[in-house]
């Protein structure tokens, strides 16, 4: 065994806190080193080019690199030893920067932690064994799951490169919540506008599949290979004869709550959500049907010209293979009810929420674009915006910024002063949040150009008094109580994951943190990566955004997306779990706790039943290695005994 | 002991052996045995010194048709290897036994001598000829008995003991006699006080042969190169090395059956550490081992739950 | 014949532990039911009455021990490597004094306290590891050890239902293996030397003469050998027997450990850090699944059954039928401790009457 | 029995090795690699001597010992050889050795073939795969004595091509006129 070690001053960013030199000096006293330097810039081409002469001059076998984060330049390093005919799983990375000269002030303590880090990589390389990766092929076509502006954005990107892509959506038509807004800040134009073109191209596109009132339902497999089973709910409307005539909405004798329109109107049992509906097809809704609530009626089917409907119909299930997944399934918005009993818990009804209001602005809403109080159909004249509600709010749980709401009110503010010239527009804010783009200037036009009176502070409590809601309130820059009479209250609701977002999360074997949002496998460096390989996010599910932010990362989801499946074949890690079939006494921990099912039972020659590893599934993540009593799975290239090693040198 | 022989001798139409106790011809004190036969079941019987944990055999005999007499706290252990798939529950004729608190033999031996005549009362012990007090000589784990009658049979034989024997012999849940002492300890105090105790290990396994739950068995990690956890030499150090490797291995599995410090041959108080696990373990998870069949073991528990991950900056 | 009040015992021992270390049965502290052959210090209160749970053969083969120890360097561009004392660094591998190994090899020691049993053990041990130079196998560690052992035997008047010495011709009147015997009399013992070791003892001033004579000593279970060698040959195939034999047992290594004539021991590498390292040797058991697992993963004595024949074949007749004498002395130690309550004569008696 | 030399383990420290070093690593086959080794003592090397078939313990410290046939004929006096297929922890540390490297021998060990006793007659030499290390001794025993026996045949067989130690050997056997070489594969 001969063992080389390089020490990387890495400039000064090593070298002014560890004397690399000695270092490099410590690792000649060392068991099997037989060569050692310090090097300027190990990760430049001429320092490259040292380690390859360094080994090919004193045949070395195996090499420890000390140096920065293996985040930043083991795969460099692996080549590096490679070209030089060393295998690059026989290469070791020790941390001296991030772990040690960036942190440490004393030079003579730095360099002594140093030799310590230095002399564990060297033990842990001697129990290293030549690793070798493996190819597996990989499935072309795309799972995007969400139809919202992330997903509409992300399935248009991944098309666009001639890659096959199945849209999955779980409401009857594509749009997700941006089709419900009326205008967008900051440039106020109108959201239908500038989504529905896309959501037709979704539509016509050849290389898109879109698959509406659907659910992913399991998902097996792994990067390059993820096998979905997708279910296709029953709307007892057949999709290809529907010509969204509306005739069946029309004539549909059973009322239902719009759910498309924030609950302002009403909708029916059989309905097209909005009329830019992508695809314009009617669905049933069988919990308001009278024809399933009461046993009989049949009005839609008799007057469908198409012969559409279908009663009969059941929810159907396709499997199909993917090579990539991206996750848009987007946010849902706060509940504010229980949470806020001062604002009257939903027991007046001219206290709204945004979206509620939004969808009155809209000329194509229920109200056709005209704001009217829910209580009497009056024109209002005092309107309260209330912001953060449900959100930054640490004592109902939720400490979390919505990131939008400050704009949209701004938005919702001007807007108000269009539609009625002589309103007054006030708005309760904690702090103000305009951080994009032109931002702020639109929340200076709100305050100058619509009027609106901004109060920084809390609201305390909203009671009715004489037809009127009195908003109570603190005004925290005077610090006065401050009484509003307002006509219409309307609150600027936080973000919620989406619903079943958690659940959805765990059939993919992503993570997700506190709130349910689909964590990222690094907040800067894998911003669009799940830790799951062949996985992305994109959008309001990973956290709550705007339409800017949220498209963006849409298409960076659709750029790592393309960059995976346009390769035939991927090489997969060889870092991942071993089981010593010899010692396995068979009692199935590992495949209880491995979250990739990578674990499987084999029943050996002579009859004995062993766990194996499916090594394109397992992910090398280690739990199984603790889970398993007699220690018989081990994680390639960081076994037992590599660790073992490290820790007996330290402590030498 | 009839009702006892009849059941294993029914019980014996449907399972290949049945797990019980006989009684030494030499010593007339229980001793394990298996009825593979009507005419060996004959000798089966129960008594106060049945004081082994025979579900300690059901991983080696595992995949096999078998009957197991089993006290409560025997109970627990068989409950809990189902849970961890070391025995089937189909497969498993559970005879229950009501329990009234069992004896120390081995602690009576050591006192008066290997073989004295032991005569229970019931409410009092003879020994040679003396009578002492009974509760010296219970077994440790009766103290703290959890159940006397088992909480999963599927015959059941004998007087239910009708709660926890604990109960009946005065107390529930007793710390182990030491822990008080330990607990006054200073950390470098404690720490001599076991590596005295484990200076007299002979690394002979004993506590993990008799464990129901070490059922690794014959590939163990205590004595293995690769992984090198252990090292091979007899002292203190390594023998603390292996105990804490036991110990953490049993984190959620322990039913505190008591068997390891009953067979310890140097009389090292191992329930000492497992007591205090267990303490943990039912702090930090809820979870007793071998309370339910329903449970599921922390240890061998993976979900992704919110915020596993973390954030990592 | 000399003689010693009961009381003055721990004056003889003072005596003894001026130029020896003394080991006597005593109980360690926080553990009343337990009693081991341990360090004696002065205060410390021997217990003549009771069996020691664990032979006194670790004074001679310690639990574990350090054969040599050796180092890695690195000269200019080659390795190497050098092989310390044969005679090992005691104490240097982390053992603790309870191992016996912590006393340096040939540093005096006196076993006070051994039974018959016991002390006739060491002659069984002497044959295997060599006793005297120029035999076809000399154990530098052992025969250390061993040399500047002096053994002071308690003679048995009681016995308890474990004990089997009277199996064998003497009983518990074997002087094998002994330097001194002490014989329990009324207020105290009778003292007779064996060896010129022991002999040279009783010159000590601590001595008072007697005109008691000698106890009648224990009369024990006695276990029929005969012809068992050639029966235990007979029935080695009889899985069967050996199956239902070993029942109870659950395969742990009391009952070799705590036995004064097994004395398989197992070999290995130690490092401490890369470089340094020891190679020691320590107790092993037959009744271990790995004692003959093989690097293939075959396992000639796959099960209990296979390996508990081998215990007693090799105690009973191999050994025996190579070396001339049992490798057991009955001193009831595996039956005592044994978890499971399996007792070997049980099994030797069932062989018997096969 | 006839004696046994025992030159090179010392008799009064029977436990203890002596440092030798690697001359030389052969790889036989994808898991069987030949060692060269010399004991570092001079004066030892020069006095070491052993008989066909004979073993030695191969310690490398560290890893531990194991037990392998000396496949070298007594009559090579540079060095000494063993024949190792790579299986567990000492065997995995073996074949870690390169030439230079530092081990520590005890030999010679064990029982000889009764060589003496066949003189005169025709030998058949029969082995497989790792099983012609010892063999491989005793045949190149039998070939350094030519004269004292009769026919001489070696018949050797591995389980696949790829698994046949010493092919320099088996060449050399092969062209031999005066011995009878003959191999076989399983596969």
């Amino acid at each position: 065994m001969r063992i080389g070690v390089f020490i990387c001053e890495c400039g000064t960013n090593i070298a002014a806190t560890v004397m690399t030199q000695k270092v490099a000096d410590a690792a000649l006293a060392l068991r099997d080193v037989y060569h050692s330097e310090s090097i300027q810039y190990t990760c430049s081409d001429p320092g490259q080019r040292t380690v390859m002469a360094a080994v090919q001059k004193h045949n070395l076998d195996r090499v420890v690199i000390a140096a920065c984060s293996p985040r930043m330049h083991e795969t460099t390093f692996r080549r590096t030893v490679a070209k030089a005919g060393v295998n690059p799983f026989m290469m070791e990375m020790v941390n001296i920067r991030e772990h040690c000269s960036w942190i440490h002030d004393d030079t003579d303590e730095a360099t002594e932690k140093a030799i310590d880090l230095m002399a564990m990589g060297v033990a842990k390389v001697r129990e290293e064994v030549p690793l070798f990766t493996s190819k597996v092929p990989v499935t072309s076509e795309v799972l995007v799951i969400g139809g919202g502006v992330a997903g509409i954005q992300a399935a248009l990107d991944i098309a666009d490169a001639g890659i096959p892509v199945t849209l999955v959506e779980r409401e009857p038509t594509l749009g997700g919540n941006m089709a419900r807004l009326d205008k967008t800040f900051p440039t106020l134009d109108c959201s239908s506008c500038i989504l529905t073109p896309r959501m037709v191209e979704v539509k016509h596109n050849q290389d898109i599949r879109l698959i509406v009132n659907a659910e992913v339902e399991a998902v097996r497999g792994y990067i390059g290979n993820f096998e979905a089973d997708i279910r296709k709910k029953a709307t007892c409307v057949d999709e290809e004869k529907c010509t969204g005539c509306y005739i069946c909405v029309e004539k549909c004798p059973s009322k239902a709550p719009d759910e498309f329109n924030a609950g302002v109107g009403e909708s029916k049992a059989i309905s097209i959500p909005l009329p830019q509906a992508v695809p314009l097809v009617a669905s049933l809704r069988k919990e308001h049907c009278r024809r399933y609530i009461k046993g009989k009626c049949g009005v839609c089917e008799k007057v469908c010209p198409a012969d559409a409907i279908d009663y009969e119909q059941e929810d159907r299930i396709f499997t199909d293979k993917f090579g990539a997944i991206v996750v848009a399934t987007g946010y849902e918005l706060f509940d504010w009810k229980t949470a806020y009993p001062n604002l009257g818990g939903g027991h007046y009804p001219d206290v709204i929420t945004a979206m509620q209001y939004e969808r009155m602005l809209s000329a194509s809403g229920p109200t056709e674009g005209h704001i009217r109080r829910p209580s009497d159909g009056a024109e209002p004249r005092n309107i309260v915006f209330i912001s953060c509600v449900g959100s930054r709010d640490e004592s109902i749980g939720r400490p979390f910024c919505c990131n939008v709401g400050c704009m949209y009110l701004a938005k919702q503010a001007i807007l108000t002063k269009e539609h009625i010239p002589d309103s007054q527009s006030y708005i309760f804010y904690m702090d103000m949040r305009a951080v994009g783009k032109d931002y702020e200037q639109f929340y200076r036009r709100a305050q100058r150009d619509a009027g609106a009176i901004y109060l920084r502070g809390r609201v305390g409590k909203i009671y009715p008094l004489d037809g009127k809601l009195m908003v109570m309130g603190a005004d925290t820059l005077s610090g006065q109580q401050l009484e509003v009479a307002a006509d219409l209250v309307v609150l600027a609701t936080g973000f919620t994951a989406s619903d079943g977002a958690a659940e959805l999360a765990q059939r993919l074997n992503i993570p997700y943190d506190q709130f349910d949002f689909l964590s990222e496998s690094h907040p800067k460096l894998r911003p669009v990566e799940t830790t799951t390989g062949g996985i992305f996010l994109a959008g309001t599910c990973q956290g709550p955004k705007d339409i800017p932010d949220t498209v963006a990362q849409a298409s960076a989801a659709a750029a790592k997306v393309i960059g995976l499946v346009s390769r035939d074949e991927m090489e997969t890690s060889p870092m991942v779990a071993e089981v010593n079939h010899m010692r396995c006494i068979g009692c199935w921990k590992c495949i209880e706790v491995c979250p990739y099912k990578a674990i499987e039972k084999q029943k050996l020659r002579d009859g004995r039943q062993v766990a194996i590893i499916i090594e394109s599934l397992c992910q090398g993540c280690g739990i199984c290695n603790v889970a398993c009593p007699p220690s018989v799975v081990s994680l390639r290239g960081y076994t037992d005994n590599q660790l073992i090693s490290e820790v007996v040198e330290v402590l030498r | 002991m009839a009702d006892l022989v009849t059941t294993i001798k029914q019980t014996l139409k449907d399972v290949e052996l049945v797990l019980g106790w006989v009684r030494d011809p030499a010593t007339g004190v229980a001793a394990p045995a298996r009825f593979h036969t009507e005419e060996e079941a004959e000798a089966a019987v129960f008594d106060s010194t049945c004081v082994h944990n025979l579900a300690v055999h059901l991983p080696r005999l595992k995949g096999r048709r078998l009957g197991i007499v089993a006290k409560g706290c025997d109970a627990r252990s068989v409950v809990e290897l189902i849970i961890e798939h070391e025995a089937e529950r189909e497969d498993l004729k559970v005879i229950g036994v009501g329990c009234g608190s069992i004896l120390d033999v081995k602690k009576i031996w050591r006192r008066f001598g290997y073989g004295v005549e032991i005569d229970d009362r019931g409410d009092s012990l003879e020994l040679g000829g003396e009578r002492g007090p009974r509760e010296d000589f219970l077994a440790r784990k009766c103290h703290g008995c959890l159940e006397a009658d088992p909480d999963i049979y599927d015959l059941f034989v004998g007087e239910s003991a009708g709660g926890p024997a604990g109960e009946i012999s005065g107390g529930r849940e007793e710390p182990h006699p030491l822990s008080a002492m330990l607990e006054d300890l200073a950390p470098a105090e404690r720490r001599a006080f076991w590596r005295e105790q484990f200076s007299r290990c002979i690394r002979c396994y004993a506590c993990r042969e008799v464990c129901p739950m070490c059922f690794c068995r014959d590939i163990c990690i205590m004595q293995t190169q690769v992984p090198h956890w252990a090292g091979g030499e007899v002292n203190a150090r390594e023998s603390e090395m292996i105990q804490h490797i036991r110990v953490s291995h049993l984190a959620g599995r322990c039913t505190g059956c008591g068997e390891c410090e009953r067979a310890c041959p140097v009389g090292i108080p191992l329930m000492l550490l497992m007591d205090e696990q267990n303490r943990a373990i039912e702090d930090m998870f809820g979870y007793r081992a071998g309370d339910s069949l329903r449970a599921r073991p922390p240890m061998q528990t993976f979900s992704i739950e919110k915020d596993l991950w973390g954030d990592e900056e | 014949m000399k003689f010693i009040a009961a009381k003055k015992i721990p004056d003889l021992l003072g005596l003894l532990a001026r130029d020896a270390r003394v080991w006597a049965p005593l109980v360690p502290e926080d553990s009343a039911d337990t009693l081991l052959f341990l360090p004696w210090e002065p205060g410390a209160e021997v217990d003549l009455e009771r069996f020691t749970q664990v032979s006194p053969k670790k004074l001679v083969m310690p639990g574990s021990e350090p054969l040599f120890s050796f180092s890695y360097s690195m000269a200019v561009d080659c390795e190497r490597l050098e092989i310390g004392d044969a005679r090992g660094v005691p104490g240097a591998g982390g053992a603790s004094d309870a191992d016996g190994a912590g006393e340096a090899p040939g540093a005096a020691t006196v076993l006070f306290g051994a039974r018959a049993c016991d002390a006739r053990s060491l002659t069984v041990l002497d044959a295997l590891f060599g006793l005297e130079p120029g035999e076809a196998y000399n154990d530098p560690l052992y025969r250390a050890r061993r040399a500047a052992l002096t053994v002071v035997t308690l003679a048995c008047t009681s016995c308890d239902a474990a004990c089997f010495c009277s199996s064998w011709a003497e009983g518990p009147a074997s002087t094998e293996g002994s330097d001194l015997i002490l014989y329990p009399v009324e207020g105290g013992y009778l003292a007779r030397g064996v060896s010129d070791r022991g002999e040279a003892l009783l010159v000590l001033d601590i001595w008072e003469e007697s005109e008691q004579p000698l106890p009648e000593l224990a009369e024990t279970d006695r276990v029929p050998f005969g012809t068992l060698n050639t029966k235990l040959l007979e029935i080695f195939s009889d899985m069967d027997f050996w199956e239902r034999a070993t029942e109870r047992c659950v395969s742990c290594g009391y009952c070799t450990y705590a036995c004064p004539t097994c004395y398989c021991f197992n070999i290995f590498d130690e490092m401490r850090g890369s470089r340094d390292g020891e190679r020691c040797r320590s107790w092993d058991a037959c009744m271990f699944y790995l004692y003959t697992l093989e690097t293939s993963g075959h396992n000639p004595r796959p099960t209990i059954a296979h390996r508990y024949r081998n215990r007693i074949g090799h105690k009973f007749s191999y050994y025996p039928e190579n070396q001339g004498t049992t490798l057991c002395t009955g001193c009831g130690r595996c039956i005592r401790g044994c978890p499971v309550g399996l007792d070997i004569r049980d099994v030797l008696r069932g062989a018997g009457e096969r | 029995m006839s004696t046994i030399p025992r030159e090179g383990i010392k008799a009064s420290e029977p436990l203890r090795p002596e440092p030798a070093t690697v001359l030389d690593v052969i790889t036989e086959t994808p898991n069987i690699k030949s060692l060269r080794l010399a004991f570092d003592d001079e004066s030892l090397m020069q006095s070491f001597s052993f008989l066909q078939g004979q073993v030695g313990q191969l310690s490398v410290p560290g890893a531990g010992e194991a037990t392998f046939a000396i496949a070298s004929p007594p009559s090579q006096r540079e060095y000494f050889q063993f024949s190792v297929m790579k299986t567990g922890v000492v065997t995995t540390a073996i074949h870690e050795l390169r030439a230079g490297d530092r081990v520590a021998v005890r030999a010679p060990m064990g029982n000889t073939f009764p060589t003496d006793d066949w003189k005169g007659r025709n030998i058949v030499v029969i082995g497989g795969g790792i099983g012609m290390a010892p063999l491989r001794s005793l045949f190149m025993y039998l070939e350094d004595h030519r004269d004292d026996y009769g026919g001489l045949q070696l018949i050797y067989g591995a389980r696949t091509p790829k698994d046949v130690c010493y092919l320099d050997d088996c060449r050399q056997w092969e062209a031999g006129s005066d011995i009878d070489f003959v191999t076989s594969v399983d596969t």
